[in-house]
């Protein structure tokens, strides 16, 4: 490199401060068309994800979200109230408990009479081969037609913990007890 | 709970073999070498020259400097060269080689002094001109140690511990001539200007302990007697002051900087000698034992004497011996060649056997801490060798590598058969060269 | 297209934010920093990965303005060192290539003194008693302190004398400080043959303890045509800015100790 | 050469001082542990059968051939007599549920001898426990781990069956949770009394069930001087403080304090694996140290971790913290606390005949050297051990 | 051109030699699936800002080119992270903090620095599609390492049935261990070891023939 | 924001997820300067120094200026630019003000502005979702965790360098990468705690 001219190049502060500008203007209009082509399809895969969680775990035509502040715990995250033509269908719980690895995030949907209607898990950062086995549909199945509050086995419940994962089971237990739960005060308080 | 030092070990003290050998006397050979560096401080230079007539305790080497002793000739006899010959410390030392008539001539100025009329200033006198060293192994000139502490010090301990296994040449001198050594500290006294003394024994000594018990005057002289736990270093000047006087000398300092001054049996006897009779250091009480001599015995031999003449008067050597030793086995230098001379420090000879040989070709610190647990001066012998190892000077330093007195204690214990006092004699001088 | 205008307008305002605090802070913060040290750091990656084993590349610069070696800058590999020795000063001029060289052939032809049992270290053995378990206490311990510390491989022990092989030898001369016995010496590189021997003793006491040690006889300074063997204090020392490597001397050594400097021991002697 | 060195051919050897060493070395030290383990090898067999002696000979075959293997092919010396693979490998197998497969107990052996002790230069040079590193790396197959055996169930001593990786414990025993697991939700376990807990009629790893058996081998490690009571005691007494301070379920203190002392492999870590000399500090104040903090972790992650055990993590984090500890916590220099023992005649300057100060009776206790520094428990701890560590000699009446 | 891509794969492996991005290579190499998308996203992102550097290097000031690349840099990224989040969700997903991380990969501002800010664009777009397949490839042969070990499988996010990859081990053998980072740690030190092993040796027989030479 | 919020937080940054042995974030200069305890100190401490600020200004910019304009996905470049500019900022005032605590910290800083750490936590603050104060915290305990992690291994590292005897060919980063990994082990132990 040429140090005599760059010495000469460094001389003027504005000039500083306009190359960074320059650059940072290029990049961030950039990244703007970027954004603007990737935008509806970086969304449209989001919600894709959730509602086919939502359909998988109670299939409905349309998914309304409910307002719930402050009436479920921390563990819920939302809840949407399903309808097939128009009749409701029952409830869709978005929940969050922790397990080994940080939160698991869920989606629970309950039918109108209460019973658990299926269990999706839609991220969770447990091991994979131990906790990452809640993943697997026979461990989700245990969790269909149950109503009022679930417990492992262990604890004299009826779901059978996953092999070297307790902790795993207990909170995607937790996260089904906590769905129960918001529903109720939602049925009851409606 | 008595008061004692820190760390420590209790190896067999082996002393049994020649502790109910009465002293000796072995006749002088015919030829002495004598070194003309005996003690610590400047090396001698000869007085004399090939081909002179000499007389027993005339001087054959002129001390040089405060801090140094003169030598005498230990027989009677001509000059036979003035070269360098094999010390006990395995170099070639420039030494005074005598043939002896056979005649024990007394040099003219060897006559018994008047006691009682005695200085202090006149002691150290007699004391310096007898060429009196530190009998108990670092050989520190008496005259310059007893100068150095004149009104600095309030107790004075004779150190009768003999901690060092096989040695027993205190424990005889205590035991058979426990009247002369108690003159000698009288005497050492008198030149410090003190009324008060410890002689401390190792409990292993116990005829010693009941002699001196029968000697002492009840109550009278200021000369008390302390039995010792009988553990090694016990004798280490620093530990000893530490178990009389709960003490600690301070880092590089003396003992005179905590009010103690330290003198071993046998000096204490040599300074009865020589205020006695007039008799320089020539002779001395040399313990001749180890697994691997036939006669385990205690001589008194003439300074000079060749070894082989001390093992041949023990009986000669016995089993299949490896390995011979001046001094006692936890601090004495091993020897390849028996030719080598009695000196002033040489308190034992000891000829050891093959099953005493632990040395492995591979050793490894398994940190197991011992050498921590036993180290007197609370050093980390582990650590002084991986620095060594490295040589980091500068973690040396860290680890205060200069307190090690190479009592031997950390590598006596280790399981992994390290040579630490090997490796930390180096780290000593890799530490002062990159201070 | 809003949006894009958003982006345009935050991110530039924040560059220019930040250019002008920056270079508003060099100039109120300014500190006169070093020019060579400048010039170092622009030589360096400026990853600041740290591979260097130093804080960052700044405090390599200013490692390597204080002596450090310029060859750590991984991501700058070795164009970056060729540049930051330019800075650091001319490169040394060429010099006569010198390597190590041990003068001793006893080793086997010795015998000990007695069996040493201890740290395997010839300042160990040598600070130990007598200068070491050999009979000649001049020569070579054999225990390697100097091949342990070669940073390239040259040493070997052969025949229980401690061997440098010319060809690996760079010369950085750490094996002489390591010597207790003082043995090793620099000799060019170049030369074709060395005395291997430093016992100082008259003939008759080094006969006594080697078999293969210089007796001091003289046969290779009457013999050598330039006048670059003296045998001074009863050993044989070469002269090498006379010798011409006529191989004379090595030709007529009785006992064989004129050596070429590399080489297995054995196929020196021949 | 003398005379008499010729007429005897002697080549004598020469070597720095010391020259008597002390008859216990590394291959006799790991002897004592060996012997100071087979208490619980007993206990284990009684209570599992068979197999849970297969499973220790198997681990330490394994260890001892890597080891031999390792050196080997290195054309390192080989230093398999010193016993340490050994230890290690019998180590690993107490630390293992009685059903570990030999293939998994195999993996683990190499993972501690090659992985963790050869390659950083075999015994010494290793910085973490190598058997207890193995533990850790077996969690690869939990299910394995966290299999367990009541004890007394099986139908033959001699037929306890494996367990099969993939379909879990198809044992002809049954399976039971262990103590821990109860005592980690904050209930004391009803199936089993504490005593049964103490002589080791419950289920764990095959070496760690009993207490009594383990401390009884570690009392034979401590008359024999093997190890030294800091660290043990420092550890024990950490974990027992925390649990009585706070029990957990509302439980009765000191009943929840026995339990946790009893229960999962405190006993066999306190006793055998953090006294581990490689892997443990050397002075005895640091000593206390690492005590302490093995214990405090060890209740924290059984109190708040996912695993109900944490002895073995306790360890290897503070096997980690080692050089630290040596450094922070030696125990001081000969000498440096002086100023203050100096009598005042030495001071005063001359004219010592006439005021000598007494020299002091040897009854008087010695004032303590170090100045009265933090930690005085661990002070205190540290000085008991300092005088234990002389190590036993021959005697001189031998 | 050919040795810049023999020193991208082995001589000066930004991985293996440089030492550089080493937390993306321990973190991310848990299936052939993450390890082949990072690696080409960072061999994309490395060959554009090589590029753009390439051409800018006489117009940025020496005070804010750290500033100026770092903007550049992550200019890409984000673009990148937008069309992975776009058209390759599930990736997106797997690799996580990993893709913005990627800005701070040392890998790409010390070839920003040490090369495209001092060469022509050309020779700077080889560097960058040179030096990502070295990263590339040691992602891969970490990725199948620690995958088979310790999953049991090959190729996971690709291919066998639901993009779980090929069972090799059965999944009850397989050491967990080594996809957590423990094992990435072990796995990474083993390579690095094996690659100064094999350098050596390789330098070794240069060595030995030119010393034949002589 | 409770008090065992702020607790959990800061044990599950320093023990569970740290960012070292489990996060794996900032390996190139926990790697780099691991050699001597002493400057392992100095860059622990730096990288508390900026993680925290990092967390408070990424947190600003993301809160007033991002988020109401919807430019969420300009979250990488804007927080670079101002970790950057912001470290660069520091340096040149600590340099000229706090001389002495530029020798102490301020030469670390270079090394920190390209780390995976500080980029991180104020990606992951963002993620997470934290407020301000959850964020502060989250950042400088990140570096508490940093510290911590990098002063233990530079304490392995030291004995490993003075006892160990390793192959050749591990010489340097290999070993080094294996003894971490052997420390992420012992680590485990942490993970999955839950402070209740
Ligand atoms: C590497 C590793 C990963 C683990 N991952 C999980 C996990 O994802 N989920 C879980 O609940 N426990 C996990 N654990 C914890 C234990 O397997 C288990 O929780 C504990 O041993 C109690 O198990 P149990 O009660 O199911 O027998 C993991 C443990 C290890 C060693
Ligand atoms: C260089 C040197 C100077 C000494 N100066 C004195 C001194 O002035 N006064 C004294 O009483 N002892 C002095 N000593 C003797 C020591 O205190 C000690 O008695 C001697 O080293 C022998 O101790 P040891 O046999 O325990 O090693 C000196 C020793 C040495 C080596
Ligand atoms: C480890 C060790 C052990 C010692 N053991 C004794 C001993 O047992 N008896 C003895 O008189 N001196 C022993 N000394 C020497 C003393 O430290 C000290 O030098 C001597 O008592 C001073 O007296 P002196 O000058 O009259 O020799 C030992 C020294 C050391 C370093
Ligand atoms: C008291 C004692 C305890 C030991 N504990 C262990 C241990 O827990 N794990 C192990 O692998 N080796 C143990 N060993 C054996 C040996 O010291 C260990 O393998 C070293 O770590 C090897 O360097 C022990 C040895 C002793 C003497
Ligand atoms: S006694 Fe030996 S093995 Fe034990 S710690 Fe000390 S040096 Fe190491
Ligand atoms: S030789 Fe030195 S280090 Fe060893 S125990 Fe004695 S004083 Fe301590
Ligand atoms: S240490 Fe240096 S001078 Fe000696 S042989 Fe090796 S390269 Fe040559
Ligand atoms: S040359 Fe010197 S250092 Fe080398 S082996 Fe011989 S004596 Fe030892
Ligand atoms: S890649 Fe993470 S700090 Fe370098």
């Amino acid at each position: 490199m040429n140090r005599e001219s760059e010495k000469a190049r460094d001389k003027s502060a504005p000039r500083l401060v306009l190359i960074l500008f320059g650059v940072t203007v290029v990049v961030a209009a950039l990244l703007g068309l970027v954004n603007h082509i990737t935008k509806d399809a970086i969304a449209e895969g989001k919600a894709a994800k959730t509602s086919a969680a939502m359909r998988e775990v109670l299939p409905a035509d349309d998914y309304t979200e409910i307002d719930i502040e402050g009436k479920a715990g921390d563990i819920v995250t939302g809840l949407y109230e399903a309808e097939t033509d128009g009749a409701p269908a029952g409830w869709v719980v978005l929940a969050a408990p922790t397990g080994f690895g940080g939160t698991i995030s869920m989606v629970v949907g309950i039918d109108a009479s209460g019973a658990v209607t299926g269990v999706s898990i839609t991220a969770m950062s447990e091991t994979s081969g131990l906790g990452a086995n809640a993943l697997k549909e026979d461990f989700r199945a245990q969790y269909r037609g149950k109503s009022g509050s679930v417990a492992l086995s262990k604890y004299g419940g009826g779901i059978d913990a996953l092999t070297g994962a307790t902790i795993t089971s207990e909170a995607v237990t937790q996260g089904v007890n906590a769905a129960l739960k918001a529903v109720a005060a939602i049925s009851k308080g409606g | 709970m008595s008061p004692s030092f820190f760390g420590g070990i209790h190896p067999d003290d082996g002393k049994r073999l020649a502790s109910n050998s009465a002293i000796e006397v072995l006749p002088p050979p015919e030829q002495v070498v004598i070194p003309m560096s005996m003690h610590i401080g400047a090396e001698c230079v000869p007085a004399v020259k090939k081909g002179d007539r000499v007389l027993l305790g005339q001087v054959i080497g002129e001390a040089p400097s405060f801090v140094s002793a003169p030598i005498h000739s230990s027989v009677s006899g001509v000059v036979a060269a003035v070269e360098p010959r094999l010390h006990p410390n395995g170099r070639n030392v420039l030494s005074v080689v005598i043939s002896n008539d056979g005649k024990d001539e007394y040099y003219e100025g060897v006559a018994p002094h008047e006691e009682d009329a005695l200085s202090p200033s006149d002691i150290i006198g007699i004391v310096k001109a007898a060429g009196i060293v530190g009998m108990g192994g670092a050989a520190f000139p008496t005259h310059a140690k007893i100068s150095s502490a004149l009104g600095r010090v309030d107790t004075m301990i004779v150190n009768a511990a003999e901690c060092e296994p096989y040695i027993t040449a205190d424990h005889r001198i205590l035991l058979e001539r426990p009247d002369e050594v108690l003159a000698g500290i009288r005497l050492l006294m008198r030149a410090l200007g003190l009324d008060r003394a410890v002689l401390a024994v190792e409990a292993n000594k116990a005829d010693a302990i009941k002699a001196l018990k029968e000697k002492l005057r009840p109550g009278g002289d200021g000369i008390r007697l302390l039995t010792l736990k009988t553990r090694y270093p016990q004798g280490a000047e620093k530990q000893l002051i530490q178990t009389v006087t709960g003490r600690q000398v301070p880092l590089g300092g003396l003992p005179a900087d905590v009010g103690c001054v330290v003198f071993n049996a046998f000096t204490c006897w040599s300074v009865n000698r020589a205020v006695k009779t007039g008799l320089p250091a020539i002779e001395r009480v040399v313990t001749v034992s180890g697994p691997g001599i036939a006669a385990p015995s205690n001589l008194l031999c003439r300074i000079g004497t060749p070894v082989e003449r001390l093992i041949s008067a023990a009986g000669g050597l016995a089993g299949e011996v490896n390995k011979i030793i001046m001094g006692g086995p936890m601090m004495g230098n091993a020897i390849y060649s028996t030719e080598v001379p009695v000196v002033k420090g040489t308190n034992s000879v000891l000829a050891m056997t093959k099953e005493y040989d632990r040395h492995v070709e591979n050793p490894a610190c398994i940190r197991c801490g011992r050498c921590v647990a036993v180290c007197p001066m609370r050093l980390q012998p582990l650590y002084l060798y991986i620095c060594e190892r490295k040589g980091d000077a500068a973690g040396l330093n860290r680890l205060n590598v200069s307190d090690c007195i190479e009592c031997g204690s950390c590598a006596y214990i280790c399981p992994g058969r390290l040579e630490l006092v090997q490796s930390i004699r180096s780290g000593k001088a890799i530490a002062r060269g990159k201070k | 297209m809003n949006n894009i205008l958003y982006a345009v307008a935050v991110l530039g305002g924040l560059g220019a934010f930040f250019g002008l605090l920056l270079a508003i802070a060099s100039k109120v913060f300014a500190v006169r920093t070093d020019e060579k040290l400048e010039a170092i750091l622009a030589c360096l990656s400026g990853a600041n990965c740290g591979a260097c084993g130093y804080a960052g590349c700044a405090a390599y610069a200013a490692a390597v303005a204080a002596g450090a070696p310029i060859d750590r800058c991984i991501p700058g590999g070795d164009e970056t060192a060729k540049r930051i020795a330019d800075i650091m000063g001319a490169a040394p001029a060429k010099v006569e290539r010198l390597v190590a060289f041990v003068r001793c052939s006893g080793g086997d032809k010795t015998y000990d003194k007695y069996a040493y049992e201890g740290i395997k270290s010839c300042a160990m053995a040598a600070s130990s008693i007598s200068g070491g378990q050999r009979s000649c206490v001049y020569g070579c311990l054999g225990y390697g302190d100097c091949a342990r510390v070669c940073p390239h491989g040259a040493i070997s022990i052969s025949g229980g004398v401690a061997l440098v092989d010319r060809e690996k030898c760079r010369g950085c001369m750490l094996c002489l400080a390591a010597c207790p016995k003082k043995l090793i010496i620099r000799i060019p590189y170049s030369a074709a043959s060395t005395i291997a021997c430093a016992n100082t003793d008259r003939g008759g006491l080094t006969r006594n303890v080697c078999q293969a040690g210089c007796l001091g006889c003289k046969i290779c300074e009457k013999n050598c045509p330039h006048n670059a063997v003296h045998v001074e204090n009863n050993v044989a020392v070469k002269d090498f800015s006379k010798c011409t490597n006529c191989g004379v001397c090595a030709e007529k050594c009785p006992r064989k100790l004129i050596k070429p400097p590399s080489g297995r021991l054995e196929e020196r002697a021949e | 050469m003398s005379a008499l060195d010729k007429e005897r051919q002697l080549i004598l050897t020469v070597s720095s001082s010391p020259h008597i060493r002390t008859g216990e070395d590394t291959r006799s030290i790991m002897l004592d542990v060996i012997i100071a383990l087979l208490p619980a090898l007993a206990v284990a067999a009684y209570m599992f059968g068979v197999r849970a002696i297969l499973l220790a000979l198997a681990s330490t075959a394994a260890c001892v051939f890597f080891e031999w293997g390792y050196r080997k092919a290195m054309k390192k010396p080989q230093a398999i007599g010193d016993l340490s693979a050994a230890v290690t490998g019998l180590l690993l197998s107490y630390c293992l549920p009685v059903t570990t497969p030999f293939w998994a107990v195999v993996i683990g052996d190499f993972f501690a001898i090659v992985l963790v002790k050869q390659l950083f230069g075999g015994i010494g040079k290793n910085f973490v426990n190598p058997a207890l590193a193995a533990r850790a790396f077996m969690f690869s197959w939990p299910v394995i781990m966290t299999t367990w055996v009541t004890p007394l169930s099986y139908k033959s001593f001699f037929t306890l069956k494996l367990i099969d990786a993939s379909t879990g414990p198809t044992v002809d025993a049954v399976t039971a949770a262990t103590p821990l697991a109860s005592l980690a939700n904050g209930a004391i376990p009803e199936s089993v009394s504490l005593l049964q807990a103490f002589v080791g009629q419950v289920g764990g790893s095959m070496g760690e069930i009993s207490a009594f058996a383990l401390l009884l081998g570690g009392l034979y490690l401590l008359v024999r001087r093997v190890i030294t009571p800091v660290i043990p005691l420092s550890y024990l007494l950490t974990v027992a403080a925390l649990t009585f301070i706070f029990p957990l379920g509302g439980n009765g203190r000191l009943e929840w304090m026995l339990w946790q002392l009893c229960s999962g492999g405190l006993m066999l870590g306190a006793v055998f694996m953090a006294t581990d000399y490689t892997t443990s500090p050397v002075n005895p104040r640091a000593q206390a140290v690492y005590g302490i903090g093995c214990g405090a972790i060890t209740v924290f992650i059984r109190y708040f971790g996912a695993y109900v055990e944490g002895v073995s993590y306790a360890i290897l984090l503070m096997n980690t913290c080692v050089w630290l500890l040596d450094r922070a916590f030696h125990s001081g220099r000969f000498g440096a606390a002086r100023k203050r023992l100096a009598p005042a005649a030495a001071q005063a300057g001359p004219a010592p005949s006439s005021a000598p100060a007494p020299v002091r009776p040897p009854e008087r206790p010695a004032e303590k050297p170090e100045t009265g520094s933090a930690g005085a428990a661990a002070d205190e701890a540290g000085k008991a051990s300092a005088g234990a560590p002389d190590p036993k000699e021959e005697k001189s009446d031998e | 051109m050919k040795r810049q891509f023999k020193d991208g794969l082995i001589g000066n492996n930004p991985v293996l030699v440089q030492l550089l991005g080493m937390c993306s290579t321990m973190a991310i190499t848990t299936t052939l699936f993450n390890g082949i998308g990072m690696g080409v996203s960072v061999l994309v992102i490395l060959t554009c800002s090589n590029i753009v550097i390439a051409l800018l290097r006489k117009l940025i000031p020496a005070k804010i080119r750290i500033a100026c690349y770092i903007v550049v840099i992550a200019g890409f990224v984000t673009m990148v992270d937008l069309l992975l989040q776009a058209f390759l969700p599930a990736l997106s997903a797997s690799l996580g903090v990993f893709i913005p991380l990627i800005v701070v990969n040392c890998i790409i501002l010390a070839r920003a620095e040490s090369f495209a800010s001092k060469n022509s664009v050309l020779a700077s777009a080889v560097d960058g599609v040179a030096q990502g397949i070295g990263y590339t490839a040691v992602l891969v042969v970490m990725c199948v390492i620690r995958e088979l070990l310790g999953n049991g499988t090959f190729g996971g996010g690709l291919i066998g049935p639901g993009g779980a990859g090929i069972r090799i081990i059965p999944a009850d053998y397989s050491a967990l261990l080594v996809i957590l980072p423990f094992g990435g740690f072990i796995t990474l030190g083993c390579l690095i070891a094996l690659m100064q092993w094999a350098l050596k040796k390789s330098a070794a027989k240069a060595g030995g023939s030119k010393g034949a030479e002589k | 924001m409770s008090f065992s919020g702020i607790l959990s937080i800061a044990l599950g940054a320093i023990l569970i997820e740290n960012f070292i042995y489990i996060k794996f974030l900032g390996i190139c200069p926990f790697m780099g300067v691991s050699k001597k305890m002493d400057t392992a100190t100095g860059m622990g401490l730096a990288v508390i120094f900026v993680m925290g600020l990092a967390s408070v200004f990424c947190w600003i910019v993301n809160r007033y200026l991002l988020v109401p304009l919807g430019l969420e996905y300009m979250q990488t470049v804007a927080y670079i630019l101002v970790i950057a500019a912001l470290v660069q900022f520091v340096e040149m005032f600590l340099q000229k003000s706090v001389p002495s605590l530029y020798q102490a910290l301020g030469i670390y800083l270079p090394l920190i502005t390209t780390n995976c750490a500080v980029l991180g936590v104020a990606l992951l603050n963002t993620q997470y979702g934290y407020g301000f104060v959850e964020s502060v915290v989250y950042g400088i305990t990140g570096g508490v965790g940093f510290l911590i992690a990098i002063v233990l291994f530079a304490s392995v590292r030291e004995r490993l360098e003075l006892t160990a005897e390793y192959p050749e060919a591990f010489e340097g980063f290999p070993i080094a990468l294996i003894s971490a990994g052997l420390v992420a082990l012992a680590f485990m132990g942490f993970s999955g705690l839950k402070i209740s």
